[in-house]
């Protein structure tokens, strides 16, 4: 079976800055991927280039059998790759309810705003929100936020979710919550690449790394080899983590 | 012990008909690190809101350096020597990471010699700065940028600096350098008051810490007591 | 009811407005002198005249609009032109429909007259014969004046006599070396004058209102751009035109359809065109323009259409207006089959010592018409 | 949106009983307000749903005088002729759609603004067609009674401004209007959640031409003589979206209340202040916004 | 030859257009306000050095020196008493608010000063400069050398002084702004003044060499509008370029398809350069 997700030789420069540079990556269907690096290493990039945001300098990317490098962000959507964004991006006049049936209506499968909206409210109840649906999603808490960006995705019956640290901002305890959420999503058959400088979530979650260090592909593979590879801990994880990796696992 | 630095009593505020801060009582002590934990919504953002002037506060005082601040502008605190370190960075995006900082020094006026010292101080604790000094803030990656924010902060030479999730979006390596560079700076007399959503971090790097549930404080104690406490682990530690 | 009310429907404000200004005196005028006298004599009983003015902010179809709230809600009996031809063109269809008799002030397009309409008449003559007789004079003055240039304001007035112009140069042999037309609001002329400049032209004609004829004068000395004769219509009849240029105003030539300087023996309530011009002084300390005497002939003409059908029957009136045949300061007045005034010889003037002087015609002349503007 | 229906069918019903009451003054009026009306339900497809700050209300207007007035000109019958300028609004609204909603906010809105001075421009230039600077006379219609003509027209207008508002309620409620309100909150997330916005915004954008082209077309028949610096007055434009403002942006009714009361102010106004009503009407304005800055439908929900 | 008096006459007019130009850019990048009032403040400075010159006699060149700070403290009022109540609100509301005021002025304007036509005739004339074959007006050009000096030294106070960050900062960020400690109100206040100040300078300029009447506001404005969008908001360079370059394609228009068309031609241009560069020529750092 070929891979849901595939990069070939993809860069993206902004002027003079090689924000990707040539980046070969195959995520497999079903899989939990992490992506991790540096700040600025060119994670969000990444994601912006796969869901048409941005578009390739070079390269390609295949999408289920098919090309979508030229895609627009709606297209890419609608063939069923969904997002959160890093800086959280909700309609904020609208109530957290409609933001999801937008999410219903517009990228997933719901025929009419009836259905889209009941399609809605079992997202907001997956994840946690539904106390929430009739509130100005502009007042909401960042974390709250950030959980409404993970409805929104799902809504759109993705195959294929892309998770731009949507855990950052959570205390342990709801950290915790949000892990099992994410499990319960991948347990749906969806495919998720997920962006976190939380190592706990990374680890606790992916069955494979891949590491960006300077838009360029510096690591990949399990994740108990990849906090022992010597360049992602100079680059990346700092010595002390290193040093305290032992006690901790 | 010295007279704290700052004295919150009393304090009540939020937005619009939706009360937030419910009488939020502290206090900060001089040349310490003191950290604000709480679960997702207590309040904590409102509050660094409430102290830096941003959300005029309905009721409560908010003692500073034996001044009343409560109620004062953003620019009166800032100028009695609080900085703010907001959430979600706030850069100027459009403008270089070099204007970014001076502006960070807006109110100062002790004269360019100072000012450049300063910059130089800040370039040698974030050196990825110096090498994107005249790169537009906006187009930074989110680690790069909270650091140039909490650099901003600092530039306006304060007593007391405030930072709203210190750690959000930052690489392992990145939050070891900036709890550093904080240590270091804190050893040289400067006071903080970090949010941090990572309490093991928090607690690790604060002597004070202030539990905040429902818009009130509800525990403040030694880091070192905290981590200790059974309540406090399972409310914000958790387990693997 | 004891007065006749005539509606005038007047671009108060917006970029016409000074051309409100100008009519609004000539009505008054009229209407204070004859009120003075004691009123408009219908048959047995002598009436006083009420103006009802409405803005219509120069803007055309507020100007229909008006005309129509004049008559309907308003009931006058009688309606002045809103200013210029376009907009009494388009109003005059709303006096057509309701029968109402209207005299335009300001009108002298032909294409506004051959509507086919019966209750409209104007104290302008058409066009080229403003046109006609100047160039007769250039052309007897000065035989080596051949090459013409031609700039216009693209609307409605200013490029029809520009036409006229055209076909009058033509006529007598001239060439039209430069033709073009400029649009409203035009801030810059520079262009169009340097293009002129290469085509060394003996007769520049532009046309256009106060401020666009001021800006042209001041940027063709600017570039040095001097001619034989430099026509300019229809600004330079007005006072503010040759304050607004001073100097630059010198040997600029130009036509109206009339001047203080006509004499003619009226037997309107003005008399004579030196007592009506003496009455304008005496109430605005200035002297009258084409524009604010025709709109004091309107009133005038008015008056004794009235007072020759007794009544203010609005049919009555109007037959009186289509036989009309008298003489009034403004001069001769009949109108012919499509309402438009024919009995005027309109004077052609130079600025000359910083004054208007008449070169045409004859009877009235004060001085020859000098080349050389620089 | 059943009820809002109801009520604007009664609404319609009653403002169609208004020339039992008035005479031909009033009749105008209503005229007049029913174009503004469609005018600031028009604007409401693209400012106020899609919250793209169009300028184009004047270049629609005149677009569509000028092409009814021109078609009936070559001979063509008076119904004919305005749905033929509806149809040029509509195609120039997609054309100029696709180049211009690009652009976002300011820009678009500059952009909007310029066209109508283009088009004006051009229409000033193609004397042999328009007339050019010296306006357009359209033939005035002998087929009834001076009232009878009036009546015709006002219930033109009347049909016109139904429609529009039909299509607005229509709109609202439908996955276009749902769509449009998310491009108007953050253009780029809606883009990612899949709404073609490209086509979202071209789909409001000929919404917002396509009445005001039609109104533009019954106005020229109505006053049978029109200029280019008259139809394509920007004060079109800038009244639109003052009168949504005024009745409250966004709302079902604001637009036509807004129309109603901007027309009474300016009106009154007019008719009472000769030397400065410009000047009061700004007045006016200016205390709108200033005290009630979410338009008149913010009064009922305070009192409510 | 001909082509060389058209270049010299259209960057003439350009340097004017940029000093229209630069406060409306100003404000509305800064304040998000689109200043309907723009174009009658150059008409009411215009009236200010016309009545200096013939009651005073105050050469216009001087009484830039009056209209600046006058211009500059009628704005900093306005801002400061009026429209900041205002300025939270979306971009529609704060237009209204201006055109409202500008209703206001114009018809206050026409009742103070009636709609004739003026024009300062300085005496004595300035006369033309002959550079060989070319021809050149000197009031135009000391107006246009005035005119991008005023406009350099706005770009230097928002580029190098404290005031000037600060004004850029509140323009990307309000709040942002205030926890630097800048006072927001105020700045916006000076924004506001110094855009009526350039506006107030200009029209002083402006009145020596187009005729004045309250009328011709809207034909500024609509220039100030062109420029800007060409420029890029908020951008005084942008303003500067975008100035000369409607000056020197309205003048080759006017040349090259008849002076009917240099209106439409520089809308049309403005309207292509916004499709390529949905930013204006300068507009990497526009406002949005
Ligand atoms: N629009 C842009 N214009 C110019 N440079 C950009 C732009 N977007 C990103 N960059 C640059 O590209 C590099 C990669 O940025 P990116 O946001 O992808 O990093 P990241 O890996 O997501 O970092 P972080 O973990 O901090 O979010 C950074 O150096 C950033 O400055
Ligand atoms: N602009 C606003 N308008 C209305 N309510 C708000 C607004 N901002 C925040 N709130 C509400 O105030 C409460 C406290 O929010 P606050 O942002 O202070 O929490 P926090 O402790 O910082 O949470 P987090 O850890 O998620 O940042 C929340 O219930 C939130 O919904
Ligand atoms: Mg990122
Ligand atoms: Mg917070």
């Amino acid at each position: 079976m070929s891979a849901l997700l595939e990069l070939a030789g993809v860069s993206r420069a902004f002027g003079g800055l090689r924000a990707l540079s040539s980046v070969d990556l195959a995520v497999q269907r079903g899989e939990v991927v992490g992506l991790i690096g540096p700040n600025g290493a060119g994670k969000t990039t990444l994601v912006n280039v796969v869901t048409g945001v941005h578009r390739a300098t070079s390269g390609r990317v295949r999408f289920d059998g098919e090309d979508v490098t030229r895609l627009r962000p709606y297209q890419a959507a609608r063939r069923g790759i969904a997002r959160t964004f890093q800086i959280v991006q909700p309609f904020s006049a609208m109530t957290v309810l409609e933001n999801v049936t937008a999410a219903a209506l517009f990228g997933g499968a719901a025929r009419s705003i009836a259905e889209a909206r009941a399609q809605a409210r079992e997202q907001l109840a997956f994840v946690g929100l539904e106390q929430a649906a009739d509130r100005r999603a502009g007042a909401l808490t960042l974390a709250m936020r950030k959980r409404l960006e993970l409805a929104k995705g799902l809504a759109m019956r993705p195959k294929l979710l892309l998770l731009d640290e949507v855990n950052a901002g959570l205390n342990a305890v709801e950290m915790d919550a949000a892990l099992a959420l994410i499990r319960g999503i991948a347990a749906r058959g969806v495919t998720i690449v997920i962006i976190e400088h939380l190592m706990k979530v990374v680890l606790s979650l992916c069955s494979r790394i891949v590491v960006l260090h300077h838009g360029e592909l510096i690591a990949a593979g399990k994740p108990s080899e990849i906090v022992k590879d010597a360049r992602v801990v100079q680059a990346y994880l700092g010595r002390r983590y290193a040093e305290a990796q032992p006690a901790h696992g | 012990m010295a007279e704290p630095l700052l004295a919150v009593s009393g304090l009540r505020a939020g937005y619009g008909d939706v009360q937030v801060l419910w009488g939020v009582d502290f206090a900060v002590h001089p040349g310490e690190i003191a950290c604000l934990v709480g679960s997702n919504g207590a309040g904590k953002t409102t509050l660094l809101r409430a102290l830096s002037g941003l959300l005029p506060p309905s009721e409560g005082s908010i003692r500073f350096a034996g001044g009343e601040l409560a109620g004062a502008s953003p620019e009166r605190v800032l100028g009695a020597g609080i900085a703010h370190v907001p959430e979600g960075r706030r850069l100027f995006a459009a403008m270089s990471v070099r204007d970014n900082l001076l502006m960070g020094a807006y109110l100062r006026r002790d004269g360019a010699a100072a000012l450049a010292r300063d910059l130089e101080r800040i370039y040698e604790v974030f050196p990825i700065l110096a090498e994107r000094r005249a790169q537009d803030a906006g187009t930074l990656s989110g680690g790069e940028q909270q650091m140039c924010a909490v650099a901003r902060g600092l530039m306006s030479a304060p007593r007391l600096l405030l930072i709203d999730e210190l750690s959000l979006g930052l690489a392992p390596a990145v939050v070891d350098q900036l709890s550093d560079a904080l240590r270091a700076l804190n050893r040289e007399g400067l006071t903080l008051l970090v949010v941090e959503q990572d309490v093991a971090t928090a607690l690790e790097l604060a002597r004070d810490c202030h539990v905040m549930d429902s818009g009130r404080i509800t525990r403040s104690a030694p880091s070192e007591a905290l981590r200790n406490d059974p309540a406090i682990r399972e409310a914000y530690l958790g387990v693997i | 009811q004891d007065t006749i009310r005539v509606g005038a429907p007047l671009p108060m404000t917006g970029p016409l407005s000074p051309e409100a200004v100008k009519q609004q005196r000539g009505y008054n005028l009229w209407a204070e002198t004859a009120n003075a006298a004691g009123g408009v004599k219908v048959g047995a009983k002598r009436m006083k005249v009420e103006i009802v003015y409405v803005d219509y902010q120069s803007n055309t179809p507020r100007a229909v609009q008006a005309a129509e709230k004049l008559i309907t809600q308003d009931k006058v009996s009688f309606l002045f032109s809103p200013f210029g031809s376009g907009a009494t063109k388009a109003a005059s269809g709303v006096s057509e429909k309701y029968g109402v008799p209207t005299l335009a002030a300001t009108a002298s397009s032909a294409q506004v007259y051959d509507q086919g309409y019966k209750y409209l008449f104007g104290t302008f003559t058409p066009n080229d014969t403003l046109t006609e007789p100047l160039s007769d004079i250039v052309r007897k003055a000065a035989p080596g004046v051949h090459r013409v240039a031609i700039l216009a304001r693209n609307d409605l007035f200013p490029l029809a006599i520009a036409q006229e112009m055209e076909k009058s140069a033509k006529k007598r042999g001239m060439s039209v070396v430069y033709f073009e037309k400029y649009a409203i609001g035009t801030l810059d002329h520079a262009s169009a004058l340097t293009q002129i400049k290469a085509q060394a032209p003996h007769w520049i004609f532009a046309t256009g209102y106060t401020n666009d004829l001021v800006l042209m004068r001041k940027q063709m000395a600017d570039l040095k751009l001097e001619a034989p004769v430099i026509t300019m219509i229809a600004a330079p009849a007005y006072q503010e035109w040759i304050d607004a240029t001073g100097k630059l105003s010198e040997n600029v030539t130009s036509a109206a359809w009339w001047h203080p300087a006509v004499r003619y023996k009226g037997k309107d309530l003005f008399g004579s065109t030196e007592s009506f011009v003496k009455r304008f002084q005496a109430k605005y300390k200035t002297l009258p323009d084409y524009a604010e005497a025709s709109a004091a002939a309107a009133g005038a003409i008015l008056q004794m259409a009235i007072e020759k059908a007794g009544t203010i029957d609005p049919a009555k009136v109007r037959n009186a207006l289509a036989s009309f045949n008298e003489t009034t300061f403004w001069g001769p007045v009949k109108f012919g089959p499509t309402g438009q005034i024919v009995s005027l010889e309109p004077p052609v003037f130079q600025i000359q010592g910083g004054k208007p002087t008449v070169i045409h015609p004859a009877a009235i002349r004060q001085g020859e018409l000098r080349l050389g503007v620089k | 949106m059943k009820r809002d229906a109801l009520r604007a069918v009664a609404m319609f019903v009653l403002i169609a009983l208004l020339p039992l009451a008035g005479d031909s003054y009033w009749l105008r009026l209503g005229t007049t307000m029913l174009m503004y009306g469609v005018l600031a339900i028009s604007w409401n497809f693209i400012g106020g749903m899609a919250g793209y700050p169009s300028f184009a209300s004047a270049a629609f207007f005149g677009l569509g005088a000028y092409a009814g007035a021109v078609a009936q000109k070559l001979g063509a019958p008076m119904g004919f002729a305005w749905a033929l300028a509806g149809a040029a609004a509509l195609v120039f609204a997609a054309a100029l759609g696709v180049a211009l909603l690009r652009l976002r906010g300011h820009y678009f809105a500059i952009a909007s603004l310029v066209v109508a001075e283009v088009l004006r421009e051009l229409v000033n230039a193609a004397t042999d067609l328009t007339g050019g600077g010296m306006g357009l006379n359209l033939p005035i219609p002998r087929l009834a009674s001076i009232e009878g003509q009036a009546m015709f027209f006002f219930y033109a207008m009347l049909a016109l401004a139904a429609l529009a508002f039909a299509a607005m309620l229509a709109a609202m409620h439908s996955r276009l209007g749902f769509g449009l309100r998310c491009i108007q909150q953050n253009e780029s997330a809606a883009d990612m959640l899949g709404v073609n916005t490209t086509l979202y915004k071209v789909a409001a954008f000929m919404l917002s031409g396509v009445f005001v082209g039609v109104a533009g077309a019954i106005y020229a028949s109505w006053v049978h003589y029109i200029e280019p610096p008259d139809v394509f007055d920007v004060l079109y434009s800038v009244k639109a979206i003052v009168m949504v403002l005024i009745g409250g942006a966004g709302s079902v009714f604001g637009p036509l209340f807004g129309a109603a009361l901007f027309l009474s102010l300016e009106e009154l106004v007019w008719r009472n202040y000769l030397q400065v009503h410009t000047g009061v009407l700004g007045l006016l304005i200016v205390l709108l916004v200033l005290f009630l800055p979410k338009g008149l439908i913010s009064l009922r929900r305070r009192t409510a | 030859m001909l082509v060389l008096q058209v270049l010299a006459n259209g960057l003439i007019l350009g340097g004017l257009y940029a000093c229209i130009a630069a406060g409306f850019s100003l404000v509305w990048g800064v304040l998000n306000i689109i200043n309907i009032l723009h174009g009658s403040f150059i008409v009411l400075g215009g009236y200010l050095a016309f009545f200096a010159y013939s009651i005073a006699g105050i050469h216009p060149f001087a009484s830039i020196l009056i209209a600046a700070p006058l211009f500059f403290a009628l704005g900093y009022a306005l801002q400061a008493g009026l429209i900041n109540r205002m300025i939270a609100a979306p971009v529609l509301l704060t237009l209204s608010l201006t055109f409202g005021l500008d209703l206001m002025l114009a018809n206050g304007m026409l009742v103070a000063f009636s709609a004739d036509f003026r024009k300062i005739i300085l005496d004595p004339p300035l006369g033309v400069l002959s550079v060989g074959p070319l021809v050149v007006p000197v009031d135009r050009l000391t107006a246009m050398i005035l005119a991008l000096a005023l406009t350099g030294l706005l770009y230097l106070l928002l580029a190098r002084s404290r005031i000037g960050r600060a004004i850029v900062a509140v323009r990307m960020d309000r709040e942002a702004a205030a926890l630097m400690g800048v006072n927001v109100k105020r700045i916006y206040a000076v924004t506001f003044g110094l855009g009526s100040l350039m506006a107030g300078a200009s029209g002083a300029l402006l009145a020596m060499i187009f005729p004045i009447s309250p009328l011709v506001g809207p034909a500024y404005l609509g220039k100030a509008f062109v420029i800007c969008v060409l420029g890029g908001l908020g951008s005084v360079p942008g303003a500067m370029i975008g100035g000369l370059a409607l000056g020197v394609v309205e003048s080759f228009g006017a040349l090259w398809l008849g002076p009917e068309y240099a209106v439409p031609l520089s809308f049309t241009l403005l309207i292509l350069v916004l499709i390529v560069r949905p930013s204006g020529l300068l507009g990497k750092r526009g406002y949005e």
